[in-house]
């Protein structure tokens, strides 16, 4: 029961902040603020998919959690090179 | 979820999910409260990533007490958020040191030569001209 | 679950369709992106949705989803990223080589492209 | 085992292979595999034509699965007598390619060209929806390296063009497929056969949708309006042994619309009865108006050959719209006919291109080329079957397809649009004709020497044109026993059941472990 | 011999630990063959990476691993409460350049890293020279209390582990 | 010879000029002479059958499915017309040797007055009506090459097309004509058809038919209004006129009439289309004819007038009228022929064809006044040459016609035709030879050498014989022809010069009287005719091409313009109407299946993708916007997948998307980062509708689809159960990829390393070409920020590639069983590189490669199909696969499927065509300037350390 309205809470909390992540893709003033925004966005989707995992009771998530770190890296680090060189492979 | 745990395996658990879930919010709550690109970049490198960690750790203690099977996949994610983070910042902070920073107000560095994403290509040629000739 | 798949899989397509009708190459190509995403999504469903029963047979589930249209749509994925890639390069050289992303042939050199200068 | 059914699949890949991994920079190299190839691949291809002949349909398991589980490919008469055109039509273009020099004007061109023969080729022989899906892609993807072979801004423009409208016809192919594997549960088309003719009478909307979408994929490829848009700019701007090849890419939607019409949404299923025949024919017949239109208003050589390509493409739909055994009959020799002349009049364009000093194509006195009275004696043959002038075989098949849609309801308007249409095309092709080769300009003064259109010396391409010119005479002297196999062809196509036993001869499902399936109706 | 066969023998162990991490439990045979593919891996990417940094001090990692991670959880707390409970207007946020003493990149990165990851402080750039670090405070009223902070609680340690 | 031989002949015979030009133009034209005279001996062998009435026949099946056979025969008919067209061509051969030039190519012309002999032939001795259409439009084409023979000239392109257009409609209608006849009768063998009388006019089809075979032989036989073409045909060579347009081409259209004769003629709708068309073209052919000056074009309009006649003639279904025609169709082949042959010779020596400037050329040319005057008199009709008897025996005819019950009509309009015909003759007699000698022709004329002359005469001499000898020079011919064209008993006529005193003869000397009249007043009359304004057949026929042909374009370059974004409205319109149609002509019952219950994560990620749908589309101006909001739409999709049970799919989706992401980026950089505004509000509103329609349609679609059941149950059950069993894997979606049905991964990898060919191919041309050199000079940007090489990120990337390629080799692993496998492994890896070149740039990334990504490429492909293959040699097919367990000592049990050994081919293209093209991509960067960076990173303090210091 408690461990329920834990789930709960927490699997609200990073909704919420899933929402806030968009806004701020959205809305912000800059670039830099958008990809900031997206990289947040993807590290609490990987909180959700953890947290489902606990859910569901399953483990069957996790690769999908690792690749997601991983490529919210590459893509974070790509976006930033393009705002800064514009070239990302150079 | 169907697996029986002992009360305070349960407490346990829920604290850590809570704290996480406070400190993801939070997180993304200061990306859009703080005031500006610099200070924004703080929250979420900070608190997200302790958050999405809290949640590992709850779920690498849930599948223990559930499943009496310690699971390092958890750590694997939490370690490489960790590695990646930082690198993450530094590339967002010369994002914003690119765009939004007023040069004047950053301090110079204690060499000759100015921060690595002031300087411009050519300058860099130079120097480093310089240098070799000088080795 | 069905309805929220079946909205999502339709405002993919219609935003897909939109951005499909835009004038320059990176919209139409983020437009059939979408599309893409929509119709990976629906040969998906026509497996239906089933949740936490994938076709991993280690897992002792009373049932599985279907695996086939995953096997499809696997295959979809890798040939419509194969397919994303030529035409965004394709789209590129045809910018630098005429000037302009229009997609219409009949509009002129675009003078306002980056690339003139 | 008979794997020969999969070779020309294999072969061409592997070649192709062979090409990137050892000949990547020898185009020498490259050249020796992709004509070794492509003979090989007319080879088999015709070994295959002679076993179908017997009637047997071959079918060979990938992966040994029966089935319908696993892919199947199919090698009835239909299919053997699409492998060996293509392959025969691939080895004319590879020799003119070589000889024109195509093939140096940028990197690749063989490994794409053997690529671009293994979609075609497996396309033709597939008997799995999906697979077909497949190979539809992979042909595709080859084609967009092809098209933009060569490279400038012109062609990169079209080519984005045709790129992103096969991407939308890819796009609705996998919407067909999935509508269908919802409805149905299987992929393998005498599998969709069985099943569409047992599905119940209540729920009849998706499976139409489905058949529907799938037509509308058939008919991008084929050109059928209003889905044709992609074909003029792209074959105009092509490398012309490409648009050449192109000619039998157009038969491939044709092939499909054949096969899937008949097999698994013939016309005696009365679920689609009512939309398929009966939407087919009108823009069939609208597309043969259009592209005949279109070779009369053309003012380069590219885009007449393209629309006298959009036209032939109408003209055979007509025969194919009708479903019936003598149509089919007819839409093959015409399909036989069409990707021959068709391919045979690009070249014969390029060759004029290759010979003028800025390489346009505009119908429009220039000076004189080199070789003018060879090039346009090839004009003239290859625009006489493409208008169906006798005596060739455009009008042997036009003669077929008329004479088949005789008791349509529509065999008015039908015929009204064959003649009128050739008319049309005849006035496109003699005013072209007489513009380029006839109203030569005289070169300025003092120019002549320097300015001289260059001449390209080899012989092979007239070679590789003459093989195809050569090949619609064939088609016209021996139109009696190629037209005898070709009715052998419908009757075996129109023969469901047959297709059906010899797929499916397997036993149906080979229940080992009865694993339940989310979904599926028990 | 042996530097050709284990280029970096820390990422072999780095290496064989992720693997039992990904597999998810340990046997001799997941242990023998993370083994394996902890030396072939290295070998296929050594040519990324030429230079072979040594460690001066490895029993100083533990310690400095400590203190960061307790570091990384009071940093938490105090960003948390910087947001949620201080005004934007009565921030002090400031940048501070920090000379360095490390000189292996290797080094630079994990103090640039640890930085970041550590109270109110996210470094932002390397100087042209590679000779200061440019780092920003998110609340920092004495900003040179916090380089000397940083240069004697991170910077020292590292000092001591790499070089 | 047999029939086949004789129409092959001309036709084999065409090849022989091109090879005999070499030899001379003597021999070229004896060779080509001797293929005409050996096909019209081999025709005369069989005269005497033929005129005791056989009919020969030659059958040959070519297309038996389609009725088209090579069958001929030779009747009467075919023996009169064989032997004009091979007759008068073996002369016009040999006046042809004469009259070209030096300049002109001569085999080519032998060559096109072959394939036209052989054509016409081939029309003549057709038994099948569909043999005949394929001579019948052949005709058309190869006299198109002989009236364009002169490409030089504008006249002759023009008047070749128009040519081509008039006959070439003709044909194609005639097509439809033969066509619904063959279909009346069940037949397309002209016997079959011609024994079918009744049958054919009964038919409700008879009268569409009739006007579709008479369009052919209308404009074939420049029947008004089709008649323009003709004088338009006159700017080919003479010897093309004289033999197409006297003798052969023309009468084509006469043939087909005389040939279905017998079935077609009869009927009132008979008579009054062809008697009514054949009475105007001749009075209208023969007006015209008065006032023309040049003379070919006199003679033309002439023929016209005469080929009216016939028509008429024809047209007035009498056996009697039938018999006058054929009697004249011989006449003026005779006459007409050696009159063009006469006007070429004039042409040729006085170097003019204007009658105004001609004149007293009797003194001159002598020889050729003879054959002019011999010729002139039969076609005015005048006693003693051949053209007299048959226009006789033509207003005879036309005094029994009774046109709507009025029975002075068509006399009067005959005498009126005839006695312009008088006029004509005589001016072209009178204004040509006689007058005075002038001193200002254009060439000093006389007459010519014999071979030019001769086949006029030897024309000439048989007008004058059978002037006098009718019965005796034609008389079994007409019997013979005649029967054939009745098909019956022959009516009572003969051939003689006096017929007594009947109305014909008055009708006569009317109309010489009255043409001599009107040859005294031509000069005020044709001041009178030059003022008159008429509508100009080529000014009508060239603005009405115009017009078409502006048209077909307008047409043709509107729909076409281009514009792909109306394609795709187009397309995707299609589409919406197409399916909804479909959908709503069926049924689709009530849902079977119960919706799942909506949790609130799929809830939150439903809302997340649909808010970035809508700002994807809201800010899609804003590239790098639109593009992160992509990646999260692809984010959210891929973690859908994850949830609805697909963790393959969620895998595959999230690696592909960041390659996409990174793609798209390498492209951004030289693309414009805003698109600008162009469409309006009612474009978009436009293109919002058909979006909004399109999503309906494709949702309501899912949301049937996800509520039904299958029909019956899906083949995966079959997956599901034999996997494990069968397959060696317990991830069912791995074990149908490269098992199951690794044929299409098969396929699915080759489209990958092609992808990645193709843009390695467009880079190198788009490099190679001047855009290449354009880009390898553009300056640096100023804006850039500085750091190519953050020694950070190469820090970081060192220690994470490797377990980057740790994470690839345990997915790929353990694919077979768990979610994972070779593509995705593959992804992996290729991103661990990608991000290496990120960190250190492209060219000392590229330094460490030790294996070009072509060659990877090339052998994942290997490695795919060989271990296919491998299966060839246990007898299995293609990509049988097979699984074992096996036991390593220290590493416990492996399983080794030969699966994995097509996954590793799967591994090896994506690895090598994700970074080929990226590699490809990123080429697009280089500067000239561009030095490759010795070091992986740009600050490296350590480089200033002394030796010793970093060795420690
Ligand atoms: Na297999
Ligand atoms: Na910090």
């Amino acid at each position: 029961m408690i461990l329920t309205s834990a789930l709960i809470f927490t699997t609200g909390c990073f909704a919420l902040a899933l929402l806030m992540n968009l806004w701020r893709v959205v809305s912000a003033p800059g670039v830099p603020d958008r990809i900031l925004a997206l990289d947040t966005m993807v590290i609490n989707f990987i909180a959700i998919l953890v947290l489902y995992g606990i859910i569901e009771g399953t483990a069957v998530y996790f690769e999908a959690s690792i690749l997601i770190a991983m490529v919210g890296f590459i893509s974070t680090v790509a976006y930033a090179r393009f705002m800064l060189r514009g070239n990302i492979i150079e | 979820m169907s697996a029986d745990m002992a009360l305070w395996q349960e407490i346990v658990l829920a604290v850590f999910l809570v704290t996480a879930g406070i400190f993801g919010l939070v997180g993304s709550f200061g990306l859009i409260k703080l005031p500006d690109p610099m200070t924004r970049l703080h929250a979420p490198t900070k608190a997200t990533t302790l958050g999405v960690g809290g949640v590992l750790i709850a779920s690498m203690l849930y599948f223990f007490f559930a499943k009496g099977h310690l699971s390092f996949h958890e750590l694997m994610i939490t370690l490489f958020l960790f590695l990646t983070a930082p690198i993450t910042a530094h590339f967002l902070a010369k994002a914003n040191l690119h765009t939004d920073v007023n040069r004047d107000a950053v301090p110079p560095p204690a060499g000759d030569r100015p921060w690595a994403g002031f300087e411009s290509d050519e300058a860099r040629r130079i120097a480093e001209d310089k240098a070799s000739k000088g080795a | 679950m069905e309805y929220l798949l079946a909205s999502a899989i339709g405002a993919m397509t219609a935003a897909g369709i939109y951005l499909l009708l835009r004038q320059r190459t990176f919209p139409v190509i983020l437009g059939i992106s979408m599309l893409t995403y929509a119709v990976n999504l629906f040969l998906f469903a026509s497996g239906r949705i089933a949740i936490n029963l994938p076709p991993v047979l280690l897992n002792k589930t009373p049932t599985y989803t279907d695996p086939l249209p995953q096997a499809l749509v696997l295959t979809a994925i890798v040939i419509s990223f194969g397919m994303t890639a030529v035409v965004v390069l394709m789209g590129l050289g045809a910018y630098l080589s005429a000037r302009t992303d229009h997609v219409n042939l009949n509009e002129g050199q675009d003078d306002s492209a980056e690339a003139g200068k | 085992m008979n794997h020969w059914i999969i070779a020309p699949v294999l072969l061409p890949a592997l070649i192709a292979a062979v090409i990137i991994l050892a000949a990547r920079y020898q185009v020498a190299l490259q050249r020796v595999f992709s004509v070794a190839s492509t003979v090989g691949l007319l080879g088999i291809s015709t070994g295959l034509l002679i076993e179908s002949m017997s009637g047997r349909i071959g079918v060979y398991e990938l992966g040994n699965w029966p089935a319908p589980f696993g892919i199947v490919l199919v090698l009835d008469r239909l299919s053997a007598t699409m492998i060996t055109l293509t392959s025969a039509l691939a080895v004319a273009v590879v020799l003119y390619a070589i000889g024109s020099g195509w093939d140096k004007r940028g990197h690749h061109f063989h490994a794409l060209f053997q690529f671009q023969l293994m979609g075609i080729l497996g396309a033709f022989l597939t008997g799995d929806a999906f697979n077909l899906f497949v190979f539809f892609e992979v042909l595709l993807i080859a084609s967009y390296g092809l098209m933009i072979h060569g490279g400038g801004a012109v062609r990169l423009r079209a080519g984005v063009q045709y790129v992103l409208y096969n991407l939308l016809g890819s796009t609705l192919f996998l919407f067909a497929l999935g509508t269908i594997y919802a409805v149905t549960g299987t992929l393998n088309m005498a599998d969709l056969a069985l099943r569409v003719a047992e599905l119940p009478a209540d729920d009849t909307a998706m499976i139409r949708v489905a058949a529907i979408l799938l037509l509308l994929v058939f008919a991008v490829k084929a050109a059928l309006i209003p889905l044709h848009f992609w074909l003029p700019a792209t074959y105009a701007e092509a490398p012309a042994p490409i648009a050449a090849l192109f000619a039998v890419m157009t038969k491939i939607g044709a092939y499909a619309i054949i096969r899937m019409y008949t097999l698994v949404f013939g016309p005696d299923v009365a679920v689609t009865a009512d939309i398929i025949g009966p939407w087919l024919m009108p823009a069939a017949i609208v597309t043969l108006v259009i592209g005949m239109v279109g070779v009369l208003g053309a003012t380069h050589l590219g885009r007449l050959a393209a629309f006298a390509a959009v036209g032939s493409m109408g003209t055979l739909l007509i025969a194919v719209a009708l479903f019936t055994p003598q149509a089919t009959t007819a839409a093959l020799y015409y399909m036989i006919h069409s990707t021959l002349a068709g391919a045979a009049l690009f070249l014969v364009v390029d060759m004029v291109r290759a010979r003028r000093l800025s390489e346009d194509d505009a119908i429009a006195s220039r000076p004189a080329i080199a070789q003018n009275g060879l090039i346009a004696a090839y004009f003239f043959a290859t625009a006489i079957a493409m208008a169906g002038m006798p005596p060739l075989s455009g009008f042997l098949g036009k003669l077929l397809v008329m004479d088949a849609v005789r008791a349509h309801d529509l065999v008015w308007v039908i015929w009204a649009a064959i003649l009128i249409g050739s008319l049309i095309a005849v006035v496109g092709f003699a005013r072209a004709g007489s513009m380029v080769f006839w109203k030569v300009e005289t070169p300025p003064e003092g120019t002549a020497e320097d300015a001289a259109p260059h001449a390209p010396a080899a012989a092979l391409p007239f070679v590789a044109t003459g093989a195809l010119v050569a090949g619609i005479v064939a088609l016209t002297v021996f139109a009696g026993p190629v037209t005898a196999f070709l009715s052998d062809t419908s009757a075996q196509i129109f023969d469901r059941q047959s297709y059906i036993a010899a797929v499916m001869e397997t036993p149906r499902a080979i229940e080992a472990e009865n694993l339940p399936l989310e979904g599926t109706k028990k | 011999m042996i530097a050709r066969i284990l280029p970096h023998p820390l990422l072999t162990l780095t290496l064989v630990v992720v693997w039992q991490m990904l597999v998810n439990y340990v046997s001799l045979g997941t242990l023998v063959f993370g083994l394996i593919l902890g030396i072939v891996i290295p070998l296929i990417t050594a040519p990324y990476w030429p230079d072979r940094p040594r460690l001066k001090n490895p029993a100083m990692i533990v310690e400095f691993i400590l203190v960061v991670l307790w570091d990384i959880v009071v940093a938490n707390i105090v960003v948390a409460k910087t947001i949620l409970f201080t005004r934007n207007t009565s921030m002090h946020p400031a940048w501070i350049s920090i000379p360095l003493d490390l000189r292996t990149p290797e080094a630079i990165t994990v103090l640039a890293g640890t930085i970041t990851m550590t109270p109110g402080t996210v470094s932002s750039d390397v100087a042209a020279d590679g000779r200061s670090l440019l780092v920003h405070c998110l609340d920092a009223p004495d900003p040179d209390a916090v380089r000397d902070e940083i240069k004697q609680r991170y910077e020292r340690r590292l000092k001591e582990i790499f070089e | 010879m047999s029939l086949i031989l004789i129409a092959a002949l001309p036709f084999l015979g065409a090849l022989l000029p091109g090879l005999m030009i070499r030899s001379g133009r003597t021999a070229c034209a004896w060779a080509t002479a001797s293929v005409t005279l050996t096909a019209l001996i081999g025709l005369l062998v069989h005269a005497p059958a033929v005129m005791r009435g056989e009919v020969i026949q030659y059958q040959l099946e070519w297309m038996p499915l389609l009725g088209l056979n090579v069958n001929f025969f030779l009747d009467g008919l075919g023996l009169l017309f064989a032997g004009l067209i091979l007759g008068i061509g073996l002369l016009i051969i040999i006046y042809a040797r004469f009259y070209l030039s030096r300049q002109d190519p001569m085999g080519q012309f032998y060559t096109y007055l072959l394939l036209f002999q052989g054509a016409m032939v081939g029309i003549v001795l057709s038994d099948n009506v569909l043999l005949m259409l394929i001579f019948w439009e052949l005709t058309s084409l190869s006299s198109f090459l002989l009236i364009g023979y002169w490409k030089h000239l504008p006249e002759g392109r023009q008047g070749a097309r128009m040519a081509l257009a008039v006959t070439g409609m003709g044909g194609l209608a005639l097509i439809g004509g033969m066509l619904i006849l063959g279909n009346i009768v069940g037949s397309y063998d002209l016997t079959v058809i011609l024994q079918n009388k009744e049958l054919i006019q009964a038919s409700p089809l008879y009268l569409p038919a009739l006007i579709l075979i008479l369009l052919g032989c209308f404009t074939k036989s420049a029947q008004f209004p089709f008649h323009f073409w003709l004088p338009h045909a006159m700017a080919a060579p003479t010897p093309v006129s004289a033999y197409l347009h006297s003798a052969t081409m023309v009468k084509a259209g006469l043939f087909l009439m005389a040939r279905l004769w017998p079935v077609l003629a009869g009927t009132p709708e008979w008579f009054y289309i062809v008697a009514t068309t054949g009475l105007i073209t001749m009075v209208l052919g023969a007006v015209i004819a008065l006032f023309k000056d040049d003379l070919k074009a006199l003679l033309a309009f002439s023929t016209v007038s005469h080929l009216g006649l016939i028509t008429m003639l024809l047209g007035f279904g009498t056996p009697f009228a039938a018999v006058v025609a054929v009697f004249h169709i011989i006449n003026h082949a005779t006459f007409k022929a050696a009159l063009f042959m006469s006007a070429g010779i004039v042409d040729h020596e006085t170097h003019t064809r204007d009658i105004k400037r001609l004149g007293g050329l009797r003194h001159l040319m002598p020889v050729t006044f003879t054959i002019v005057m011999v010729a002139g008199l039969s076609m005015a009709g005048i006693p003693l040459f051949n053209g007299f008897l048959s226009k006789e025996m033509m207003l005879d005819a036309a005094t029994d016609a009774a046109w709507n019950g009025n029975h002075w009509l068509v006399p009067a309009l005959a005498t009126l035709g005839a006695l312009f015909s008088v006029a004509y003759s005589f001016r072209l007699i009178v204004h040509t030879f006689l007058g005075p000698k002038r001193d200002d022709y254009p060439a000093k004329p006389h007459d010519p050498g014999f071979g030019m002359w001769a086949p006029p005469a030897l024309l000439a001499v048989l007008v004058v014989l059978i002037g006098i000898m009718p019965a005796l020079m034609v008389g079994p011919l007409v019997a013979t022809a005649s029967s054939a064209v009745i098909g019956g008993e022959l009516p009572y006529y003969s051939l003689k010069i006096w017929h007594g005193v009947n109305a014909a003869l008055f009708m006569s000397i009317a109309a010489v009287a009255g043409g001599l009249v009107l040859l005294a007043l031509h000069r005020p009359l044709d001041a009178a005719w030059i003022r008159a304004r008429r509508p100009e057949a080529k000014t009508i026929f060239d603005a009405m091409m115009r017009a078409v042909t502006g048209a077909a374009n307008a047409l043709t370059d509107g729909l076409h313009n281009g514009a792909m974004t109306r394609y795709a409205a187009v397309f995707t319109l299609a589409v919406i109407l197409a399916g909804s149609a479909a959908w709503f002509g069926g049924t689709n019952p009530a849902p079977a299946r119960e919706a799942l219950a909506i949790g609130p994560v799929p809830l939150i990620g439903w809302i997340l993708l649909m808010v970035a749908t809508v700002c994807m589309v809201a800010f899609h101006r804003n590239r790098l916007l639109s593009l992160v909001l992509m990646g999260i739409v692809g984010l959210i999709v891929s973690v859908a997948f994850a949830y609805m049970s697909a963790p393959d799919l969620a895998l595959t989706q999230i690696s592909v998307e960041v390659v996409t992401i990174i793609l798209l980026l390498l492209a951004l950089n030289f693309l414009p980062k805003q698109t600008p505004v162009e469409s309006g509000s009612a474009r978009r509103f436009r293109d919002g509708t058909i979006a909004v329609l399109g999503g309906l349609a494709v949702g309501g679609l899912s949301l049937a689809m996800l509520l039904s059941d299958f029909s019956q149950e899906s083949i995966s059950a079959f997956h599901l159960a034999n996997s494990k069993p069968g397959g060696g894997g317990t991830n069912v979606v791995n074990v149908i990829l490269v098992d199951f049905r690794g044929f299409d991964t098969f396929g699915e990898i080759i489209v990958l390393g092609i992808a990645a060919l193709v843009i390695y191919a467009m880079t190198e041309s788009v490099l190679n070409s001047p855009v290449g050199v354009w880009l390898k000079k553009r300056p640096i940007n100023p804006h850039e920020a500085g750091d190519r090489h953050p020694l950070m990120m190469v820090v970081a990337t060192r220690v994470m590639m490797p377990i980057a390629l740790m994470v690839g080799v345990f997915i790929f692993l353990r694919g077979h069983n768990e979610p994972g496998g070779g593509f995705i492994a593959g992804l992996i890896v290729a991103i661990a590189l990608v991000m290496q070149y990120m960190a250190s740039g492209f060219d000392w990334a590229t330094a460490r490669q030790r294996y070009p990504y072509h060659m990877i490429i090339a052998l994942g492909v290997f490695a795919a199909a060989f271990t296919g293959i491998g299966s060839w040699f246990a007898d299995r097919p293609f990509l049988t696969s097979n699984y074992g367990y096996f036991q390593i000592p220290p590493m416990g049990e492996f399983e080794l499927a030969t699966a994995m050994a097509f996954d590793v081919g799967v591994f090896l293209c994506v690895v090598g065509a994700v970074m080929l093209a990226l590699e490809s991509l990123s080429r697009f960067a280089h500067r000239a300037g561009d030095r490759p960076s010795p070091y992986p990173m740009d600050i490296d303090p350590s480089r200033d350390l002394p030796q010793e210091a970093k060795d420690a």
